[in-house]
């Protein structure tokens, strides 16, 4: 197989919040090949919207930094890459979906006017019944009103649609989705994600997939990462990673999952917080809350190393030794 | 809505009222009377013809009465004649409003014109040399004392540089040029007191575009607009700038009386025939039907300024305008 | 949080510039008497509009007096004059502000009709009134200047107390029966603390410019008494005989009100809680 | 105040009545001042040729109000209605009452009755005939309670005006009363304009139709008003063919537009007048003492001014010639009684009073006031020698003047709080209700000497100007002679005397007599100071045509 469509290496963000540094994202590296779905999943706070912002390169010029590491996207670095040839694959090949539709679209401009503009900057012109097709793909009802419309005159289902609409709207390669759907109730929920697998195949977009409910990615992901305090903890296939966890912090987060069907108990839930990302503990940032910490996680930082056809840090499965470094 | 508006329009009068009483009861605080200016201290005129002057002005009726019989005329849109030629207070106020309302219009003008990219280039290029240079350029606009500014003007560019014309609003010449040469000789004695209050203006709309865009630059709709890959200035003069200005279109509403009173010192200065010299004159003169003229018509104008700012805003931004539909 | 907003203090340049020179100007209003050996009063009528010379830094006036030893003097006045009356406008609006905002219903509606009204006056229209009618004098400038600008502050109050009042930890205060009194200034005067300070500091410089046209008129600080309005309407007449008449007390209502405007702006910058 | 005209400067400075430089064209036709020993400026176009044409700009600090002599009472409107407008008489360029309207006159029945004939050739701008009637409608304006005129009371001592005959105007009075001669040089109003409508809001106060050398065309509010020549002006066309009135509120700026070239004339203050040479390198610059003094009056009802030594004491201890360098730049000369130098009814053997600190302390020492307690201020059974002095506010050289005073005074030991006050709230709350000390205020006056509502007893009362409380038999009685003394030497004989009587009583220091300083561009032919001013041959005033700046289609 060719290159991976996006590959991300070593890849470190650094947030300056208050004059202090924060390491939001560490040494992070990734793959996702053309038309799969990756789910990168996890508390928030733990880095993985930075991850996705960074990979378009979103965040803010002036409080952030990105210290280290390479995006390739079809073997281009994008943070070498010129404004230009960036602001063509934005919304070009590489699209993206916000968690709150109620604030991703701009309240001034018609719905409309924020697709066909979309389409504009990336050669297509202004079309107006390619617009309006659009919006069916998305499955807007009376497609005409809501061209029409702003923002704040439809629902909040019907914007996430709409900014679905937008996401598509120049046939990207990869989507990245920052969880599309927390905003939203529980029935919408699962019509947006219905819509966004519908999308995926007629379209053979490749989707990065964040989200903190493991649940929405058991289904309709090819591969999972987990990510915890700015690294990623845990990495496979997405059903060998719900079947067995591997690092403790993922089993406690499927265990904080509701179950279809026995949602009536407690469920449990993980002790303490996700850590300061500007004082993450030493050792393994996760030792405060494992409930399987020994002696070494305190003191030595486990690396991300193959276990059993996937990757996972944790010294349960490699001796620190080996991790040293 | 327009229940909403009815409601305002309707307390306009009470609140017309009561600013009238305010302004007349003040005078009453005033030592001597208008007829001062004629009889004081003139040897000609002697008690019985100061007595006569008083009566003739109805000067010696209680404030109530002479209250009251002011209200009544000003219920008929009568305000009264100026104690110091006779002449209908609002035909006086005619005649200078034109002149005024050039100034203040193209000073205006030039103060958007100036301010708008001063703001965004601050705005966007935050705390860099550029954001701070002009932070302090447009200061020392606010912080100068205008006169000084004024005459360094004048002797700067009329009297060493002979560029353009010290005072006045026109040359004595004017009634002899063609239309063209008017044009002309109009801009060039309206080039120094434009430039100057212009200058001095610019401090508040700068700084308001500057703050304002820096916030809705934070928005998430600004990141989507760069995540569907729009070009940097579009983005910012499009998306963000559009947001920006919104409450900026209720600052005209709001200027509505700053643009018809004239500032008495400004118009001193340059010889301006303006309302400013119209209402300082007034009051030094205890002019009594000037100052409640040109006080009620500023007041009335602040009302309606506010209530155009009002409409002006449900006008323009569409998250009010379709409010209810 | 307070250190955090002085680590971010120290980095805002123009913040830093402008309480500098603040802190320049107060102390050279404290030590005006000592800094100078003339007395700013003192007429000499044979050494009238001098130029700057070492004896006269910055020249003399029509009276002979020594410039600069006016300017320095002038400077006490205009800190005072912009002190005392945004000190004035604070008390005023931020009273009216909490009560209104704290109260709400009928008082709220009672004070800000109040205040719509007082704002519908072109200010300085209304301020030329009463020092006309009224005797002028610095009292006078700063009790007008005073009574003509707390609205804007009593608006703002008002606003961050609706605010606040929904907050959680009002419910608190309010659960834990706290008087009234105590919840306004102990828990919401500190909240609203921030743009009030803010406004208060742009104020000053406002309240100064206002000050010295007044005086420029001669409708606000009397002569002899030295202010730089009355220093540069002096000026202004000589303009062409003595420059530095003018030039000096121009720079100095200029740097000042400068100063006070580039810390205000600074402030807002720092103590924007949006920055977080 | 000075023929009939108050100067009432603009309202922004509150000159208001008299003193301060007085416009030049206040004292067009109808003012007074001797030309003074200045050199007098090389005219640059002395040679040429007369001839018609060009205009003359001249700056003023206020517009004018009502372009009818009745009612302005502000000087902008007064120099407009002069030349707009004529009297029956005018002063000439020595003082001499002379024929305006009237080409002559009798007093009769021992001055209660004048007699006018008129000339017969006059026209109104608008071609009607000028007639005995006008001159009849003017009296009855000047004293019908409906008309806003501040200048009734001269006329009220009439008892009837007769129209003989249309060019003849007889007017009796009630008993001989000297000044009306000179109120006789009220412009007239033309009859056939003003019978229709109401006379204070007719529409001719802004649009004049007038007899004298110059027809009104234009008023632009606040920015000028222009008149033309009159063709068939009775004494010939005036030369210069527009004059332009340009309203520039600020003296400072006037000046700068002096320097460029674009106004023609404008009255100097002191300092201006003296600054470099190069500013006047394309103007004439002319000096002669106003009709008007500058004074610190006492308030004699105040028991620290009632003793005579004490006031001649504080009149010692004043340095006058630092008071006019400081004050005037020496642009003025020192005061020693209520009339100019120019004036017939000055007193010359009348002598200054020298500066003198040691014999001021003298005589206060005479008085009871010394220095018991050695802290630097006189005192007297406990009591320290302080008093406050207060002047108008907005007029420089008395707040100048005040603080020079009070400088002077503390070398002698008397402390002296200067007060500077709104000019309505001063007269109505300080001066009408004799709530002072001392003030310092002036006078600009008439050219007749008549003072009567100055210094007699009479004119104590609230609201009167004997502000001070003068009272003094022999000068009541030589104030009321004065006024119906018709034979020319003893009535200056009379106010001789009064002026040495009360440069002794000194109920008023009087410290200046302020200069007129005027200055005209070098290309006019013509200006010449005379005892009358500058600009009383206004109309023989021409530009040489090589030299002409403004042309316009006859």
């Amino acid at each position: 197989m060719a290159d991976p469509l996006l590959k991300i290496e070593n890849l470190s963000v650094d947030y300056r919040r208050h004059g202090k540094r924060v390491h939001a994202v560490r040494d992070v590296s990734l793959e996702l090949n053309e038309g799969e779905t990756l789910g990168v999943v996890g508390e928030s706070g733990c880095g993985k919207s930075t991850l996705a912002m960074a990979v378009l390169r979103l965040l803010p010029d002036r409080d952030s930094r990105i210290p280290g590491g390479k995006i390739f996207f079809r073997s281009q670095d994008l943070l070498a890459l010129d404004a230009e040839p960036l602001r063509r694959i934005r919304g070009g090949q590489i699209a993206v979906i916000f968690q709150d539709p109620f604030s991703a679209l701009n309240p001034v401009l018609t719905v409309g006017d924020q697709l066909e503009e979309s389409m504009e900057v990336h050669g297509g012109g202004r079309d107006r019944a390619k617009t309006l097709s659009l919006l069916e793909r998305v499955r807007l009802p009376d497609p005409e009103r809501i061209y029409r419309a702003y923002p704040h005159q439809i629902s909040g289902g019907q914007r996430q649609r709409a900014c679905l609409a937008l996401a598509i709207a120049n046939r990207p390669a990869l989507l990245i989705a920052d969880e599309p759907t927390t905003a939203l109730d529980v029935t919408l929920q699962k019509e947006i994600l219905d819509l966004l697998d519908g999308l995926r195949r007629d379209l053979k977009m490749a989707i990065l997939f964040i989200t903190h409910n493991m649940g929405l990615v058991s289904q309709r992901t090819d591969r999972l990462a987990v990510m915890y305090a700015g690294e990623i903890v845990e990495r496979g296939k997405t059903a060998d990673v719900m079947s067995a966890p591997l690092h403790p912090y993922t089993a406690a987060l499927l265990r904080s999952l509701p179950r279809l069907h026995k949602s009536a108990g407690k469920l449990p839930i993980i002790p303490g917080q996700p850590p300061d990302l500007s004082a993450v503990p030493g050792g393994c940032p996760f030792h405060p809350r494992c409930p399987r910490v020994f002696d070494p996680c305190a003191e030595h930082i486990p690396a991300l190393l193959p276990h059993e056809g996937r990757s996972v840090s944790c010294h349960l499965y490699h001796s620190p030794v080996a991790a040293g470094r | 809505m327009p229940a909403y508006f009815a409601k305002r329009l309707l307390f306009l009068v009470p609140l017309l009222v009561g600013i009238t009483l305010v302004t007349f009861g003040v005078m009453q605080l005033a030592p001597g009377k208008p007829t001062d200016m004629v009889t004081d201290m003139n040897v000609k005129a002697s008690a019985e013809a100061k007595e006569r002057l008083i009566k003739l002005y109805g000067l010696d009726k209680p404030w109530h009465v002479q209250y009251w019989d002011w209200l009544k005329r000003f219920a008929r849109l009568d305000f009264g004649r100026s104690f110091r030629d006779d002449r209908p207070v609002l035909r006086k106020i005619g005649e200078r409003l034109p002149a005024t309302l050039l100034l203040n219009v193209s000073s205006l003008l030039l103060i958007f014109l100036i301010a708008l990219p001063i703001g965004i280039l601050s705005a966007v290029k935050q705390d860099s040399l550029w954001d701070k240079s002009l932070t302090v350029f447009v200061f020392i606009g606010f912080s100068v004392p205008t006169i000084w500014l004024a005459l360094l003007a004048m002797i700067t560019f009329g009297l060493k540089l002979g560029w353009l014309p010290i005072s006045g609003l026109r040359s004595l010449t004017y009634d002899e040029m063609s239309l063209g040469a008017q044009c002309l000789d109009l801009a060039r004695h309206l080039a120094l007191p434009v430039l100057v209050s212009a200058f001095t203006g610019l401090a508040g709309l700068s700084r308001y575009v500057r703050n304002g865009l820096l916030e809705v630059i934070r928005q998430d709709y600004i990141r989507t607009a760069r995540a569907k890959g729009l070009p940097e200035n579009r983005v910012i003069l499009k998306h963000a700038l559009r947001n920006t200005l919104i409450p900026v279109v209720t600052l005209v509403g709001l200027l509505l009386p700053d643009l018809i009173g004239g500032s008495f010192i400004f118009e001193t200065i340059f010889a301006y025939p303006g309302m400013g010299r119209l209402g300082f004159d007034a009051i030094m003169a205890r002019d009594y039907p000037v100052i409640m003229g040109v006080g009620t018509i500023a007041a009335l104008l602040t009302l309606v300024g506010n209530f155009l700012a009002d409409v002006a805003y449900a006008y323009v931004d569409p998250r009010i305008r379709y409010q209810g539909k | 949080m307070w250190s955090l907003t002085l680590q971010r203090f120290r980095k805002n340049k123009l913040a830093l510039a402008g309480s500098a020179i603040l802190a320049l100007l107060v102390l050279l209003a404290l030590l005006a008497p000592v800094l100078v050996a003339m007395d700013p009063l003192q007429q000499d009528v044979v050494q009238r509009l001098r130029p700057p010379s070492w004896s006269h830094w910055m020249g003399t006036d029509d009276l002979g007096r020594d410039v600069f030893s006016r300017v320095l003097f002038g400077t006490r006045i205009s800190l005072v004059v912009g002190i005392v009356a945004v000190g004035l406008a604070l008390l005023i609006g931020t009273s009216a502000g909490l009560v209104a905002g704290f109260y709400g219903g009928w008082v709220d509606t009672l004070f800000m009709r109040l205040i719509d009204v007082l704002l519908c006056f072109p200010a300085i229209f209304l301020i030329l009134m009463v020092i006309a009618f009224l005797e002028p004098n610095i009292l006078n400038v700063v009790v007008i200047i005073g009574l003509t600008s707390w609205m804007g502050l009593a608006r703002l109050v008002r606003g961050e107390c609706l605010s606040l009042r929904e907050r959680d930890f009002m419910s608190a205060a309010r659960a834990l029966h706290l008087s009234t009194p105590r919840l306004l200034f102990v828990h919401l005067l500190p909240n609203v603390a921030s743009p009030v300070l803010v406004a208060a500091t742009l104020g000053v410089g406002g309240a100064i410019l206002t000050e010295s046209a007044l005086s420029f008129l001669g409708l606000g600080v009397q002569p002899p008494t030295a202010s730089w309005g009355n220093i540069l309407a002096v000026g202004k007449d000589y303009i062409h005989i003595a420059w530095w008449l003018s030039l000096f007390p121009g720079l100095a209502i200029l740097v000042t009100v400068l100063a006070f405007n580039l810390l205000g702006e600074g402030l807002r910058d720092v103590l924007d809680p949006r920055m977080d | 105040m000075s023929d009939g005209k108050q100067t009432l400067g603009s309202t922004l400075r509150r000159i208001v009545f008299c003193s301060t430089p007085v416009a030049l064209s206040s004292l067009l036709f109808l003012s007074a001042c001797r030309s003074d020993s200045i050199p007098q400026p090389a005219a640059s176009a002395t040679d040429a040729a007369p001839a018609t044409g060009d205009a003359y700009v001249e700056a003023s600090i206020a517009d004018a109000s009502y372009l009818n002599p009745l009612l302005a009472s502000d000087s902008a409107s007064g120099n407009i209605c002069s030349l707009v407008y004529n009297g029956l008489v005018k002063y000439d360029k020595d003082l001499r009452l002379v024929g305006d309207l009237a080409e002559s006159w009798e007093v009769r029945s021992g001055g209660t009755e004048i007699l006018f004939h008129l000339r017969p050739d006059v026209r109104w701008h608008d071609g009607a005939p000028f007639t005995a009637d006008d001159v009849r409608f003017t009296y009855q304006r000047l004293t019908d309670p409906a008309v806003k005129t501040p200048y009734g009371v001269d006329f009220e001592l009439i008892r009837r005006v007769d129209v003989p005959d249309p060019h003849t105007v007889r007017v009796v009075y009630k008993e001989p009363f000297v000044p009306a001669l000179e109120s006789w040089g009220m412009g007239i109003v033309p009859k056939h304009i003003f019978s229709a409508g109401d006379f204070n809001t007719h529409p001719a106060n802004r649009r004049p139709i007038g007899t004298g050398p110059y027809k009104f065309l234009e008023w632009k509010t606040d920015e000028k008003i222009v008149l033309t020549a009159n063709p068939d002006y009775f004494e010939g066309r005036p030369r210069l063919d527009r004059y332009i009135f340009r309203i520039i509120p600020d003296s400072s700026v006037q000046f700068l537009e002096l320097r460029q070239q674009s106004i023609d004339s404008m009255a100097l203050t002191p300092d201006q007048f003296k600054a470099y040479p190069e500013f006047f390198r394309h103007y004439n610059k002319y000096r002669y003492p106003a009709f008007a003094y500058t004074y610190l009056g006492f308030n004699l009802e105040n028991p620290l001014f009632r003793d005579r030594r004490v006031r001649r004491a504080v009149a010692l201890a004043l340095d006058r010639s630092e008071i006019i360098d400081g004050v005037l730049l020496g642009v003025g000369r020192p005061a020693t009684g209520p009339f100019p130098p120019t004036s017939w009814a000055f007193n010359p053997d009348v002598a200054d009073i020298p500066f003198d600190p040691v014999k001021a302390k003298a005589l206060l020492a005479t008085a009871g006031w010394t220095d018991t307690d050695g802290d630097g201020w006189l005192d007297r059974g406990g009591q320290k020698f302080e008093f406050t002095l207060m002047t108008n506010q907005g007029n420089k050289p008395r707040e100048l003047c005040a603080l020079i005073l009070q400088n002077h005074l503390a070398k002698i030991g008397i402390r002296v709080q200067v007060r500077i006050l709104e000019w309505s709230s001063f007269l109505h709350n300080y001066v009408d209700k004799k709530r002072f000390d001392a003030v310092i205020l002036a006078w600009s006056l008439s050219r007749d000497p008549d003072q009567y509502s100055i210094w007699h007893s009479s004119q104590r009362k609230e609201g009167q100007y004997n502000f001070v409380g003068y009272a003094n038999r022999e000068v009541d009685m030589l104030l009321e002679r004065g006024r119906r003394e018709f034979d020319f030497e003893k009535r200056r004989a009379l106010y001789h005397r009064m002026h040495a009587i009360l440069a002794e009583d000194l109920p008023y220091i009087f410290l200046y007599y302020p200069d007129s300083l005027p200055t005209i561009h070098t290309r006019f032919v013509g200006p010449e100071v005379a005892a009358a001013g500058i600009g009383w041959n206004f109309r023989e005033w021409f530009v040489p045509k090589s030299l002409q700046k403004y042309r316009y289609a006859s």
